[in-house]
């Protein structure tokens, strides 16, 4: 394990910036901080030296100084909830935790908000929600993660792109440390982004390869209103054509639409006590000014999905109706977990031409992978942005080394799923496990620029090493 | 290395105290005992120094009420053996007999550090150790408060408690005796299933008197009890305070103070 | 036939006598006039003639065991030491203060001479041709008669804060200096360095008020109600040694013969039994109140207003009642 | 716990966690993640996380070991990691890994926190966590007015009683506290069922299980079974929700036969049955504070609102986290009895949730939370502006 006197000698170092009950050199706190999203067991080379949770970006400034001169990693792991493992270590380093970076603002005179990275994804979603603004981002893992992780990253989530676009596209600037210490503030007080170059989108998504994001100022949305609609098709391909239609006859976008495959949905339907479904299942919502503006686009989008026959096609009037729809999924996930086997998805998405021939190599994702093919699988996703998350059980039972190996096979098969359709995820990233994926779908020179910058902006590597290089 | 913790039970008083006819001694009737609290700090300490430099602990324990449960406690707390000297209850011992009694054991067995309590919550003598290291013709020292290095060539240096704040530090040569005060450790909680699974596990060994070398029949206690007295609270100046509720009695306290105007 | 003598041992410490040996003396004084018996006293020490001096003035004779070895009290040098005076002076009693000097000195010297001791006394009686100590047992809820077997000579420590100091000085002084003989001994303990009580932020020896809990209290989540009692009072928390070791406080709110010795206005004993070592630290405070459920609690001695009763039940009505006051 | 028990339940408890998935949403419920630092550890999958690596990597000695302590000992108990996991992952019995820990801690000798073995020793010697003598746990009815003792029966020997009245150890020796059971006797005089209360009692043994003190509880378990037993009661009323917990799960020879209820419930039934009757309307602003040992241990949300509603119709208000959302008062799993991290305390953070909604009155149903909420008005300065009860001093004012 990591020499002592190394972990001392940091220590040490950090007791002159940070208040030194937010030091820990505990080993289970180091530990927990080398844990990513995988089941896999924590290796002694990934324990960080020292985790360190600093209350404002002076601190911070400090912290990376002093990685960049002694060239020691800074992992920033906070919550740990990257689904490519992003945030976790595969050196020992300095894990930072921004979670007392948790300020929130409301500049209302100026139509923003701004808070710090730290804040937690669903708290700053209540914050607006009680002023009656509205957080146009719904990540799965919105309960524990924090605004930082999910800018860098720039998940829509189960948000439809086409209908509100990526939170990025919110915006308006943020304020960013780089490697070497330096403080960058970027973007605009107006309502109106930079034309030209706008340094907030070398950030955005950046992965945490450029700086770290410290603040993040947003626009203020109005609240919505909602309105929801469902079909029901006996079969996967036209229900997949009717998503199809859906965008080709330039209906307004819906904020969420998901389906899930019959097989899927009877578990969750019988948890949640309700009538087995005759087929797979779409439901959406769709968002207006109003309450009318938003039922209109439900009934304009249930029209093209009628084309395409589905058994039934409704809106959705009863809210509890639509929970009970909407945590079906949830509930699925969480059921099929209950003996204890961990359910992993793979993220494949389609272009809009092939969504149908997309749908059936979903169907058949795990079907040609040796290790994978028996286990129990099923399918559903963000079919409105053209999304398919193929998820299989894997047994609790293996070993460390096959659960890697398993979850290597799959982001190979999604990679070459990926490759096929010309396209990439919209949900998790593009590095760490997904490396090899980038490189075969922009080419050496595509990485090479990304290294390139990498190389210029931080020449130590020292922040959030092996993203870029990809985990094996 | 070999650590000798000397260990007992104690009673503890519980509000109406009797004494029996002869006024000798308070009566044991419903008296709940337990270990000796500054006996417990001895054994933490052995058990530690046992865990950071390896020793081998040994409890002992002169028979009286209780003494076993001590002993089996000990051994629950991982001491390697434990001695139950067997006495014969009726029998008064002064601490001077006691000491003689643990000596004969221990003076015929390997010992580099002899730990005892201080003293003992219910005589307070705080004089068996001295006694014993006598006997054994080793160094003690007493109302330790910590260990400050124990060195390979047999040398211990402490730290012991003195009046108003002050303390002292010594070296000694080991084989030393040391009486240990309260606070030097944190003594280690025995689960109650360690102590019952531990009377099935392991064995105490058992002295009878007539094994040890000494005529324990014409000894004689150095000191004696004639007799005991509860005393009565006698104060010239005590002035209690009256008041059924709490409420009252704040009430009239406060007004004395101002009376008497010290408030 | 000659008097019988009491020996005494004067305890000194930084070239200074500690108070309790003149407490000691005056135990001593008080026994001469009562049984017809003759007192003098022994320094062991090393160049502390002044020292030696002092004493001189009050008894007469003062025996000076003068060596570089005894420059530092060390048990066993003082033992030796020790030894060859009383075979010499063969007092009826050895007479030393039972402080942690005592209990290390009286037990081993006793063991070493084959004699009787009796340890901790707060009183001394001579009865039907036996010496017999009145000892506190069961931290004072008990007294306890304690004999000492017939014997040339009896070793007696005596609890120190209970006997009144010596005053009356004598006309003639009469030093008798002994240097010891050492050669032949080989020494175990060595003597290091004497540690002096650390400087600590707060120092409650400096306030009027002190409020100041025992074990009583039951448990630490209680500290903050006596905390607040002491700010409304404009004074400060101190506690008994029971409740410094469990860590409820730190060390330098200790009152009591290990820690600090305090003499405030107003000292309030919330669930304070009374152990003697604890009043040796308070029983000098101007006023003393003491709350406590069991009525034969030794606290209540030294009490100039007792409360028998809950504490809890007090302490919160009269946190009410301070504040009251202060507002109005 | 021998060392071959010792080491099933490592091996038990070693596949439960790797049942975990990290996707941390346990910590989004916690209440230590609210009261901490907030370091990585400090959370329910960090403290499964903690064992999981001690047991694997053996970090059981020195500083490790009083760091696992020191994070496993700060738990509440509470159980909302658990409810959340079960909703959103693998469903595992978080607390039950925290809790089996605890005793493997405690058999190692680790455990517990040192302020806790005074309270484990007190149990044993006077069977409460108090240290207060056995012989005077019933003393507290020495100051109940004759009118209220007609009807109780006090068990000391073979005297028979169909309802027992389990008084539970703060009840009977906290003089602040003496308003709850007193108030309950209120309300059972307007009830014409005689009851008892056992001049034996002892702890239930929650603080010990708790702590990790498995053999401890079991003594206690019987001692109170056989007496329980011996009186004939078919029905146990109890103050506590822990010591409901604790018969209605624990108490294995007793929860199968006997009815185990906590005084809200049994108090609604007689509502709903109209045996008590609301004379006295309350017209202050209530709010009520789920003990987590009624609510999310045992499903018992409601019973306590029929009565609140009864007593203050629109004047009771729901805090925004209410039921299995509630935030813990902090007093569970042994705290009460330690020192443990408290950054920002949960009774204060609860207190202000109380003032949000416009609450006078914070209503709780459990000794510790009174407690600990009463404390969490003070601290926060709050004492003017809201009060805490005791549900039953609520209904017992209001018949």
């Amino acid at each position: 394990m990591e020499s002592v006197s190394k972990i001392d000698r940091i220590y040490k170092y950090m007791e002159n910036i940070v208040a030194k009950e937010y030091i820990s050199t505990t080993i289970f706190d180091r530990i927990k901080s080398a844990q990513g999203v995988f089941p896999y067991e924590v290796k002694t080379e990934q324990v960080p030296y020292v985790v360190v949770m600093p209350s404002n970006r002076e601190e911070l400034v400090e912290i990376v100084k002093y990685a960049n001169m002694e060239k020691i990693p800074i992992f920033i792991s906070t919550s740990g909830t990257h689904a490519l493992g992003g945030t976790r270590p595969h050196t020992h380093g300095i894990a930072l935790s921004m979670h007392r970076l948790n300020k929130i603002e409301f500049l209302e005179e100026y139509g923003f908000f701004e808070c710090e990275a730290g804040c937690i994804c669903n708290k700053v979603g209540e914050a607006l929600d009680k002023k009656g603004y509205f957080l146009p981002m719904a990540p799965g893992s919105r309960l524990i993660a924090t605004m930082g992780g999910l800018i860098s990253n720039n998940t829509s989530g189960h948000v439809v792109d086409t209908s509100i676009g990526k939170p990025g596209d919110y915006v308006y600037g943020l304020e960013v440390v780089l490697p070497n210490g330096e403080i960058i503030e970027t973007g605009t007080m107006g309502l109106r982004r930079p034309s030209g170059t706008d340094l907030t989108k070398y950030f955005i998504g950046g992965d945490g390869l450029f700086g770290i994001i410290t603040k993040i100022r947003m626009r203020l949305l109005p609240g919505i209103h909602k309105a929801y609609g469902a079909a029901i098709f006996d079969n996967l391909i036209s229900l997949a054509k009717g998503v199809q239609r859906m965008h080709r006859e330039m209906c307004p976008s819906p904020l969420f639409m998901e389906f899930m495959a019959q097989d899927a949905a009877k578990i969750g339907y019988e948890i949640k006590g309700m009538p087995p479904p005759k087929g797979s299942v779409i439901f959406f919502v769709c968002i207006g000014n109003t309450e009318e503006e938003a039922r209109n686009k439900v009934d304009r989008i249930l029209k093209s999905l009628q084309a395409e026959k589905p058994l039934e096609a409704f809106t959705v009037d009863d809210i509890n109706l639509w929970n009970n729809l909407w945590s079906t999924r949830e509930v699925l996930g969480s059921f099929l977990m209950r003996k204890g086997d961990q359910w992993m998805a793979a993220e494949v998405v389609s272009n809009l031409k092939d969504l149908p021939e997309c749908m059936e190599d979903a169907q058949n994702f795990y079907k040609d992978i040796p290790l994978l093919s028996q286990l129990e699988s099923h399918l559903y996703g963000h079919i409105g942005g053209l999304t398919f998350h193929p998820g299989a059980l894997m047994p609790r039972q293996w070993d460390s080394e096959t659960k890697k190996n398993a979850i290597d096979e799959k982001f190979r098969k999604e990679m070459e799923l990926n490759i096929k359709y010309n396209t990439c995820g919209g949900e998790w990233g593009q590095f760490s496990k997904r490396t090899d994926f980038f490189i075969k779908r922009y080419g050496q020179a595509g990485y090479e620029f990304v290294k390139g910058l990498k190389r210029t902006i931080d020449p130590n590597n020292i922040l959030n090493p092996g993203v870029l290089e990809g985990y094996r | 290395m070999d650590i000798i913790v000397c260990i007992r039970q104690t009673p503890m008083l519980i509000d109406e105290i009797k004494f029996t006819a002869d006024e000798k001694s308070v009566d044991a009737a419903n008296l709940k005992r337990h270990i000796n609290e500054w006996d417990l700090y001895a054994l933490e300490l052995a058990l530690r120094i046992k865990a950071k430099d390896g020793a081998k602990v040994t409890a002992i324990s002169v028979g009286d009420t209780g003494a076993e449960e001590a002993l089996y406690y000990c051994l629950a707390a991982e001491a390697d053996e434990a001695i139950l000297i067997e006495r014969e209850e009726a029998k008064y011992l002064d601490n001077w007999m006691i000491a003689k009694l643990i000596y004969a054991v221990i003076s015929v067995r390997p010992y580099d550090l002899i730990l005892t309590g201080l003293q003992g919550e219910d005589d307070g003598c705080a004089e068996v150790g001295g006694i014993l290291a006598q006997l054994l013709k080793i160094p003690q020292s007493a109302v330790v408060i910590e260990i400050k290095s124990l060195s390979k060539d047999g040398s211990i240096v402490i730290q012991r408690e003195l009046e108003d704040g002050f303390s002292d530090i010594r070296r000694v040569k080991m084989p030393a005796l040391l009486t240990i005060q309260t606070g030097i450790n944190q003594p280690r909680y025995v689960s109650s299933m360690r102590r019952r699974a531990i009377k099935t596990k392991s064995k105490i060994t058992r002295i009878p008197l007539s094994d040890l070398s000494l005529d324990f029949s014409n000894f004689h206690p150095r000191k004696s009890i004639r007799r005991l007295i509860l005393p009565e609270i006698s104060s010239s100046k005590l002035e209690y305070i009256k008041g059924s509720t709490g409420t009252e009695q704040a009430e009239n306290l406060i007004g004395k103070l101002t009376e008497k105007g010290l408030f | 036939m000659q008097k019988g003598l009491i020996l005494n041992l004067i305890e000194h410490r930084n070239d200074s006598i500690r108070d309790v040996s003149w407490e000691t003396l005056g135990a001593a004084k008080k026994l001469c006039s009562q049984a017809d018996l003759e007192m003098a006293a022994v320094v062991l020490g090393y160049d502390c003639d002044d020292l030696v001096t002092r004493v001189s003035a009050h008894v007469n004779p003062l025996y000076y065991l003068q060596s570089e070895q005894l420059k530092y009290y060390i048990c066993d040098r003082y033992c030796i030491a020790l030894e060859t005076l009383i075979k010499e002076v063969k007092p009826m009693i050895m007479l030393l203060p039972h402080t942690a000097q005592g209990m290390e000195l009286g037990a081993t010297l006793a063991a070493r001479l084959k004699i009787p001791y009796l340890p901790d006394c707060i009183d001394l009686l001579f009865r039907e041709g036996y010496w017999v100590g009145i000892r506190e047992i069961f931290t004072g809820k008990v007294k306890g008669e304690f004999q000492a077997a017939r014997s040339n000579t009896v070793i007696v420590s005596l609890r120190p804060g209970i006997f009144k100091s010596i005053s009356q000085k004598i006309k003639e002084k009469k030093i008798l200096k002994r240097s010891v003989d050492f050669k032949t001994s080989i020494f175990l303990t060595e003597f290091l360095n004497l540690v002096e009580p650390e400087k600590t932020d707060i120092d409650i020896t400096k306030y009027d008020v002190i409020v100041s809990v025992g074990r009583g209290i039951g448990d630490k989540e209680k500290i903050p109600l006596f905390e607040e009692l002491a700010d409304v009072l404009g004074g400060t928390l101190a506690a008994t040694r029971p409740v410094i070791d469990i860590g409820w406080l730190p060390k330098e709110r200790q009152v009591g013969q290990s820690g600090k010795t305090v003499k405030p206005k107003l000292y309030f004993a919330f669930g304070i039994s009374g152990a003697y070592q604890h009043i040796l630290g308070m029983k000098n405070a101007h006023t003393i109140i003491a709350i406590n459920k069991d009525p034969r609690a030794p606290i209540f001695n030294v009490a100039d207003f007792g409360i028998v009763g809950d504490i809890f039940e007090v302490t919160k009505p009269l946190i009410e009642k301070v504040k009251l006051r202060a507002s109005a | 716990m021998e060392d071959q028990n010792i080491e099933d339940s490592e091996a038990q408890i070693l596949d439960m966690v790797s049942r975990c998935r990290n996707c941390n949403y346990c910590y989004s419920d916690c209440p230590l993640f609210e009261s901490t630092r907030g370091l990585p550890a400090q959370g329910p999958s960090g403290l499964t996380t903690a064992i999981y690596y001690a047991i694997r990597w053996n970090l059981l000695e020195g500083k490790d070991a009083e760091d696992l302590r020191d994070l496993l000992y700060s738990c509440t108990t509470c159980g909302s990691c658990e409810l959340r996991c079960k909703k959103s992952a693998t469903g595992i019995p978080i607390v039950e890994m925290i809790e089996a820990s605890r005793r493997i801690l405690l058999e190692k000798m680790i455990g517990p926190l040192p302020e806790q073995v005074k309270v484990l020793e007190a149990l044993e010697m006077e069977g409460n966590p108090y240290g207060e003598p056995e012989e005077k746990r019933t003393n507290w009815l020495e100051e109940i007015d004759e009118n209220l003792l007609e009807q109780v029966k006090v068990i000391k020997g073979e005297e028979q009683v169909e309802t027992m009245l389990f008084v539970g150890c703060t009840a009977s020796y906290e003089r602040d506290l003496l308003d709850i059971p007193r108030s309950i006797m209120k309300i059972m005089n307007h009830l014409d069922t005689n009851y008892g209360i056992l001049k034996q009692e002892k702890c239930c043994g929650d603080p010990a299980l708790r702590i990790g003190e498995a053999g401890l509880f079991e003594q206690l378990m019987e001692f109170n079974t056989e007496n329980l037993k011996n009186a004939g009661a078919k029905r146990v009323v109890t103050i506590s929700p822990h010591c409901y917990n604790s018969f209605k799960k624990e108490y294995h020879n007793l929860k199968d036969e006997l009815e185990i209820k906590h005084y809200t419930e049994f108090f609604a039934d007689q509502l709903e049955a109209g045996n008590l009757v609301i004379k006295k309307r309350l017209h202050s602003n209530i709010t009520y504070q789920d003990p987590c040992y009624l609510g999310k241990k045992n499903g018992v949300y409601e019973a306590p609102r029929q009565i609140l509603e009864e007593i203050a119709g629109d004047h009771f208000i729901e805090m925004e986290r209410n039921r299995a959302d509630s935030l813990c008062c902090g007093g569970g799993g042994g705290r009460i009895y330690a020192e443990v991290e408290e950054i920002k305390r949960l009774s204060e953070i609860r207190v202000q949730e109380a003032l949000d909604v416009g609450a006078e009155i914070i209503v709780t149903a459990c000794p510790w939370c009174y407690i600990q909420l009463t404390d969490g008005v003070k601290t926060s300065g709050n004492e003017n502006k809201i009060e805490v009860k005791d549900l039953s001093e609520l209904l017992a004012g209001s018949l």
